[in-house]
C-alpha cells in the first residue's frame, strides 16, 4: 500500500533519469528494434535504385540545424545509396541556414566510397530566391550558379561538364523542413522539366504531402526520423553501406521514450485505482 | 495588320511536313487545339492575361503558345502535355494582344487560329471574395443587432465556465498564502487577437488582485503587449480604489525570444514559488515548459489558449483550461458587462448559423447526385477561397 | 484628444484594411504593401520600451541587492556585448554575432530549452495521465494508441495500429480541431470588431481623459 | 572516443548541461545560462531588428531613396519615446492605435476567409463518400464530431436537454483529439532530445559516428 503510494508521487527526477538514460542508451549502441520499411519510403529507394549509373542525382538540403535529427541521416543515406550505385550527386538548397550541414555532407561522406569532389560530387551552395532559381536552373544551372559554393567555377570541376540544366537530372530529393521545399521544386521543376520529385520531411509537416503523393507528384516521401530510419535500412539491407545508422539509432531512443512514457502511465494508473479502491 | 502577320505565320510552320502523304494511312493527324479562349484574369491587379485551350487529340506531347502584341508576334512559352492553361503576366494593361496554341507531335506542329483580341485591366472589387463579404455583413449585423439589445438592459445568460470560475478562488488563495500571482499574457503580439482577450481578462484579474492586496506579476515578451499590460493593471487598481497598491517593476518585458522568455519565466516560478499562475492567450511550443514547471512548483494554474496545438498540454498539466472559443468569453464572462455579454450571444448566433449551412449545403451536395439536382453540385464552389 | 484621436486611428485603419481586402487594384495592393512595411517600422521603434523595461527590471535589482543581482550583471553584460558586436560588424552569416554568439551561444541554448520539453512531456503525462472520469480515460487511450503507432514496436504488437493512430488523428481529432477553429474565429473577430469600434479600449490604458 | 577540440563545442555543450541542470532543481549554474540566454537574446534582438528592420524598411527609403512617405512610421515610431516623458506619455496611444487598428482590420477578413468559409467547405459533405462504406462512415463519424463540438461552445444557453447531449459528444472528440494531439507531439519532441544527444556524444564527446 505504501509502495502505491509512494509510486503516485514518485519524485519527477527518477522519472527524468530513467527516460534519459533509456533515450541515450540506444544512441551508443543501436538496437535495431525492427525499424519496417513502408511503401513510402520504399517508393523513394526504388526510384532512386533504378536511375543508371552515371546519371546525376539532385538533393536540394532545404532545413537548418533545428531539423537536423530527423532531415540529416536522410541526406547521408540517399547520398550513400547514390554513391553505392555510382551516380552522381548535386547538392544545392533553397535555406542560407542549410550550408553548414551540406558542406558537412559533401566531405563526410563521398570518401567512404573513394568518392572524389568535383567528380562525382558537387555542392552549389545558397542562392536567394526560390522560384527564380530553379526556373534558371531548368535554363541553365550556371547562370544561377557559376561557382559552387566555395567560389571554384563550375566550368572547372568535371562532373559539371554533363549537368548543364535540370532536363539532365532525371530525379531531385528534396529535404524540406518547411517553405521554400518540396512545394516549389514540384511547383517549377517538375511541372516544367518533368523532373521526378522525391521528398524527405520533417514528421509535423509531413501530412500535407500525402495528397501529392496519392495524386503521383510526388515519387515517395520520407516521413521524419522514422521514414530516415526505414531508408537507411533499406541502404543497409542492398548492402550499399555498413555505416553507422543515426537514424535507426534514434528510432530505438524514440522507442524506448514511448515505451518509458506508456509504462509510467500504466503504473500510475495501477498506484492510482490502487488507493482508490483502499479509500473507499 | 496584326491578323495579317498571324496568318503569314500560320502559314509557315504549320504546312504538312511532305513525308505526311507518303505515309500509309495509319498515321494520324495531329488535330489543333481546340477552345482556345484568353481573357482578362479576373479579380487581379491588372496585367495579366489567361489563356485556356483544349486538347483537340491526344498526339499533342508538347503546347506552344504564341502571343501578338505591339511588338509581333513570339512564342512565350512551352508547356508540357497535361499543362492545357498559361498566365500571361508579362502583359502591359489597356493593350491588345492576340494568341494562338500550337499542338506539337515530334516534328509536327499544328496552330490553332487566333484569338480575338484582349487586355488586361485592374479590378476595383475581387468578386471571388463575395461570399467572404456575405458572411462578414451577417456577423456583423448579428454582433451589432446583439449589443443593441443587451444595451436596452435585456438580461443574457451566460453558462458556467470553469476555468473563469476559479479565478477568484485563485486570487483568494494567493493573498492567504502570502505568495505572488503570476500572469503571462502570452507570447503573441498585440496584433493577435487572443492576445487582446487576455489583456482584457488581465483587467479583471488584476482588479481582483487589488481588492484582495495579494502581489502580481506579469512578464512579458512583446514589448507593445508590455505597455498595454501595465496601463491595464494600472488602470484596474485605480479603478478598485487602490491606486497606490500599483508597483511600477510588477509588469516587465523579459525579451522577445521565445525559449529565453520560457526560460526566464521558469526560473520565475520556481524562485517566486506563486501561488497562482494564468496563462492566457498565445502560446508555442513554449506552453508545456511553462505548465508543466508551474505544476511542480504547486501552484493553481489557469490557462486558456486559441492555439489548438497546444490546448492538448494545457490540459493535462494545467488545473483548469480554457479551451479556444472561452478565452474569448472570459472578459464578457468576468465583467458581466452587457456590451460583452451582448456580442457572445451573437457568437453563438454566428456558430449557429455556420452549422446550418453546413447541415442544409451537406444535404443539397448528396441531392446532387441525383441528376434532377445535380445544379446543387455547384454549391461547393461558393466556399472556394482566393 | 488623448483618446478619441487613437480611436479615430483605430477606427478608420481597422475599415480600411477590411475593404482593402476585398479591392484588387494596384493602389489597394500597394497601399497594403507600403502599411505592412510601416507596421514593421513601428513595431521595430516599441522594441525601445522593451529594452527600456529590461533595463530598469535589472538595474534596480542591482541597485537594490535583490536576491540574485549578480545574475543581472549577466544579463546585463550578455546583452550590452551581443548589441554593440551586433551593431558594430552587422548580422551577415559570416558576422561576428553569428559566429561566436547566435551559433555557440544561442543556438544550443534555445535548442536545449526546447528539448527539454521531452521530459516535461513524460513528467507530465506521468501526472496527468489517470483514467478519473470517462473523458480523461478517452484522453489516455488515445494518447496511447496514437504514441504506439508512431514507433516500430506499435506495428509489431499489431499491423494495423500505425491505421488505427491515423485514423485517430484525421477522424476525431481532425473534427474536434475544426469545431475549435469555428469558435476561436468567431471569438476572436468579434473581439476584433469590439477593438475597432471603440466597444473594448482597454489598450488605452486609464489615467487623464 | 574523440572529444572535441574546438572551444565553440565545448561552450555550446556546457550551455546544453547548464539548462538540462534545471531538470534536478534551480541552481547557478542554470540561473547563469537562463540569464545569459535572456541578455543575449535581447543584444541579438536589437541587431537583428536595425539591419533588417529599421535600416532596410526605413533608412534606405527614407533619407537614401528620398521616399517622403516614411515619415509617417518614422514620427509613429519615434512616439513610443514618450513612454519615458510623463507630460507626453500619451502620445504612445497613437502609434498603438496604428498598429492594433491595422492589425484587426487584417485579422477579420482573413479569419472569415481561412478560419470560416474554407473550414465549411472542408466539413460540407460530397458525394464522393459514397465512393466505399469505410470513406462514407467516417465522413458521417467526422461530421457528426464537428457538429458536437460546436454545441460544446455554446454559452448563452445552459446546456440540458438535447444541447447537453450534443455538447457531451463534443467532449469526447475535444479529448480524444487532444490526446492523440499529445502522443503525435512525444515524436517530435523526442527527436530534438535526441538531437541535443546526438550533439553531446557525436560533436562533443565523440563517443559515436
Amino acid at each position: 500500500m505504501k509502495f502505491f503510494q509512494y509510486l503516485l508521487k514518485i519524485d519527477r527526477r527518477i522519472i527524468y533519469i530513467v527516460m534519459g538514460l533509456l533515450v541515450t542508451l540506444p544512441l551508443v549502441k543501436p538496437l535495431g528494434l525492427g525499424v519496417t520499411s513502408g511503401p513510402r519510403a520504399a517508393r523513394l529507394f526504388q526510384a532512386v535504385d533504378s536511375i543508371p549509373a552515371g546519371k546525376t542525382l539532385l538533393i536540394s538540403v532545404d532545413f537548418d540545424p533545428a531539423s537536423m535529427p530527423e532531415l540529416y541521416p536522410m541526406l547521408t543515406a540517399v547520398m550513400r545509396h547514390a554513391f553505392a550505385k555510382n551516380l552522381k550527386v548535386l547538392l544545392c538548397g533553397l535555406w542560407p541556414t542549410g550550408m553548414g550541414l551540406a558542406i558537412k555532407a559533401a566531405t563526410d561522406i563521398p570518401p567512404e566510397y573513394g568518392k572524389k569532389y568535383g567528380e562525382d560530387v558537387v555542392y552549389l551552395g545558397y542562392k536567394p530566391g526560390v522560384d527564380a532559381v530553379i526556373l534558371g536552373m531548368g535554363e541553365n544551372i550556371k547562370n544561377v550558379y557559376p561557382y559552387d559554393y566555395s567560389g571554384r567555377s563550375l566550368d572547372s570541376l568535371p562532373m559539371m561538364r554533363d549537368v548543364q540544366r535540370l532536363r539532365d537530372i532525371p530525379m531531385i530529393v528534396a529535404l524540406s523542413a518547411g517553405t521554400p521545399g518540396y512545394s516549389d521544386w514540384l511547383a517549377y521543376a517538375q511541372s516544367r522539366y518533368g523532373m521526378k520529385v522525391g521528398t524527405g520531411l520533417t514528421a509535423v509537416s509531413a501530412a500535407d504531402a500525402y495528397p501529392f503523393l496519392q495524386s503521383g507528384q510526388l515519387t515517395g516521401l520520407l516521413a521524419g526520423m522514422k521514414g530516415a530510419a526505414e531508408y537507411e535500412v533499406l541502404v543497409q539491407k542492398s548492402n550499399y553501406s555498413k555505416a553507422y545508422m543515426p537514424a535507426v539509432a534514434a528510432m530505438d531512443s524514440q522507442s524506448l521514450a514511448h515505451v518509458v512514457i506508456m509504462i509510467l502511465v500504466i503504473i500510475g494508473n495501477i498506484a492510482y485505482f490502487v488507493t482508490r479502491k483502499r479509500r473507499s | 495588320m496584326i491578323p495579317f502577320l498571324i496568318l503569314l505565320l500560320a502559314a509557315g510552320p504549320a504546312a504538312p511536313p511532305a513525308t505526311d502523304t507518303a505515309a500509309p494511312p495509319p498515321v494520324q493527324r495531329l488535330a489543333a487545339p481546340a477552345g482556345v479562349k484568353a481573357f482578362d484574369t479576373p479579380n487581379d491587379q491588372g496585367k495579366s492575361i489567361t489563356l485556356r485551350w483544349s486538347a483537340g487529340d491526344a498526339l499533342a506531347q508538347a503546347w506552344l503558345v504564341e502571343r501578338t502584341g505591339p511588338e509581333g508576334p513570339k512564342v512565350i512559352s512551352t508547356n508540357a502535355a497535361g499543362d492545357i492553361g498559361y498566365l500571361d503576366e508579362d502583359v502591359k494593361d489597356r493593350i491588345l494582344y492576340a494568341y494562338r496554341i500550337a499542338a506539337v507531335a515530334g516534328a509536327d506542329t499544328v496552330w490553332s487560329g487566333p484569338t480575338p483580341a484582349v487586355s488586361s485591366s485592374p479590378q476595383v472589387f475581387n468578386t471571388a471574395r463575395m461570399n467572404i463579404l456575405i458572411a462578414m455583413v451577417v456577423f456583423f449585423m448579428l454582433v451589432v443587432y446583439y449589443i443593441e439589445t443587451a444595451k436596452k438592459g435585456k438580461n443574457l445568460f451566460v453558462r458556467r465556465i470553469a476555468g473563469l470560475d476559479a479565478v477568484e478562488e485563485a486570487v483568494g488563495r494567493a493573498t492567504e498564502m502570502g505568495k505572488p500571482i503570476i500572469y503571462v499574457p502570452g507570447l503573441g503580439s498585440v496584433a493577435d487577437l487572443a492576445t487582446i482577450a487576455s489583456l482584457n481578462i488581465l483587467g479583471e484579474v488584476a482588479k481582483k488582485v487589488a481588492q484582495y492586496d495579494s502581489a502580481l506579476l506579469v512578464p512579458n515578451r512583446d514589448p507593445i503587449v508590455y505597455t498595454v499590460a501595465r496601463e491595464m493593471v494600472k488602470e484596474s487598481y485605480a479603478k478598485a480604489g487602490r491606486p497606490d497598491a500599483f508597483k511600477q517593476d510588477s509588469v516587465f518585458f523579459v525579451t522577445d525570444q521565445q525559449f529565453a522568455f520560457a526560460a526566464a519565466v521558469d526560473g520565475l516560478m520556481v524562485r517566486e514559488k506563486p501561488a497562482t499562475n494564468f496563462f492566457l492567450g498565445m502560446f508555442w511550443a513554449e506552453s508545456l515548459i511553462l505548465a508543466e514547471t508551474g505544476a511542480q512548483t504547486g501552484a493553481i494554474q489557469i490557462a486558456g489558449t486559441d492555439q489548438v496545438f497546444q490546448l492538448p498540454f494545457f490540459i493535462t498539466a494545467c488545473d483548469y483550461t480554457l479551451i479556444g472559443e472561452e478565452l474569448y468569453a472570459a472578459s464578457a464572462y468576468l465583467s458581466r458587462e452587457p456590451l460583452l455579454l451582448g456580442s457572445l450571444k451573437a457568437q453563438d448566433y454566428g456558430k449557429l448559423l455556420i452549422l446550418v449551412v453546413v447541415v442544409v449545403g451537406s444535404v443539397l451536395l448528396l441531392l446532387s447526385k441525383v441528376p434532377a439536382f445535380s445544379v446543387f453540385s455547384h454549391i461547393a464552389g461558393f466556399f472556394n477561397i482566393n | 484628444m488623448k483618446r478619441n484621436v487613437p480611436l479615430a486611428i483605430c477606427l478608420g485603419f481597422g475599415i480600411v484594411m477590411m475593404v482593402q481586402f476585398f479591392v484588387p487594384h494596384p493602389i489597394s495592393v500597394g497601399f497594403y504593401d507600403l502599411t505592412t512595411k510601416w507596421v514593421r517600422i513601428v513595431s521595430a521603434f516599441a522594441l525601445v520600451l522593451g529594452v527600456g523595461s529590461f533595463l530598469m527590471y535589472h538595474t534596480e535589482k542591482l541597485r537594490r541587492r535583490r536576491t540574485g543581482w549578480l545574475y543581472s550583471i549577466v544579463a546585463l553584460v550578455a546583452a550590452a556585448v551581443s548589441t554593440v558586436v551586433g551593431l558594430a560588424w552587422g548580422v551577415k552569416q559570416t558576422s561576428p554575432l553569428q559566429n561566436y554568439i547566435f551559433t555557440p551561444l544561442l543556438v544550443p541554448l534555445n535548442a536545449s530549452m526546447f528539448a527539454i520539453l521531452a521530459f516535461y512531456m513524460a513528467s507530465a503525462a506521468y501526472r496527468a495521465f489517470r483514467a478519473r472520469t470517462k473523458e480523461s480515460a478517452l484522453l489516455l487511450i488515445a494518447a496511447f494508441i496514437v504514441m504506439l503507432g508512431m514507433v516500430p514496436l506499435g506495428a509489431a504488437i499489431w499491423h494495423r495500429l500505425p491505421d488505427l493512430a491515423e485514423w485517430i488523428l484525421s477522424v476525431p481529432n481532425m473534427a474536434a480541431k475544426r469545431a475549435i477553429t469555428f469558435g476561436v474565429a468567431l471569438g476572436g473577430i468579434a473581439t476584433a470588431l469590439k477593438v475597432i469600434l471603440g466597444i473594448e479600449r482597454g489598450w488605452l490604458g486609464g489615467g487623464k481623459q | 572516443m574523440h572529444v572535441s577540440h574546438s572551444l565553440l563545442t565545448w561552450v555550446a555543450a556546457i550551455l546544453t548541461i547548464g539548462i538540462f541542470s534545471f531538470l534536478w532543481k534551480d541552481n547557478p549554474f542554470y540561473k547563469f545560462c537562463e540569464h545569459l540566454f535572456v541578455g543575449v537574446s535581447i543584444g541579438y534582438g536589437i541587431a537583428v531588428t536595425w539591419y533588417n528592420g529599421v535600416y532596410p524598411d526605413l533608412v534606405t527609403p527614407l533619407f537614401r531613396q528620398g521616399k517622403p512617405l516614411y515619415i509617417i512610421p518614422l514620427v509613429l515610431g519615434l512616439c513610443y519615446f514618450c513612454r519615458f516623458i510623463p507630460r507626453v506619455s500619451w502620445l504612445i496611444r497613437f502609434p498603438m492605435a496604428f498598429t492594433i487598428g491595422w492589425g484587426m482590420g487584417v485579422a477579420i477578413p482573413a479569419n472569415f476567409q481561412t478560419s470560416i468559409v474554407k473550414q465549411i467547405q472542408g466539413t460540407l459533405l460530397t458525394p464522393a463518400i459514397f465512393a466505399r462504406w469505410d470513406v462514407l462512415l467516417w465522413a458521417i463519424i467526422s461530421f457528426v464530431g464537428v457538429i458536437c463540438t460546436v454545441f460544446y461552445f455554446f454559452f448563452s444557453r445552459e446546456h440540458k436537454g438535447a444541447l447537453r447531449l450534443a455538447s457531451q459528444t463534443g467532449v469526447v472528440y475535444l479529448m480524444v483529439g487532444f490526446g492523440a494531439s499529445f502522443g503525435y507531439t512525444v515524436m517530435a519532441r523526442m527527436s530534438l532530445l535526441i538531437g541535443r544527444l546526438q550533439f553531446i556524444l557525436r560533436d562533443w564527446l565523440g563517443v559515436i559516428k
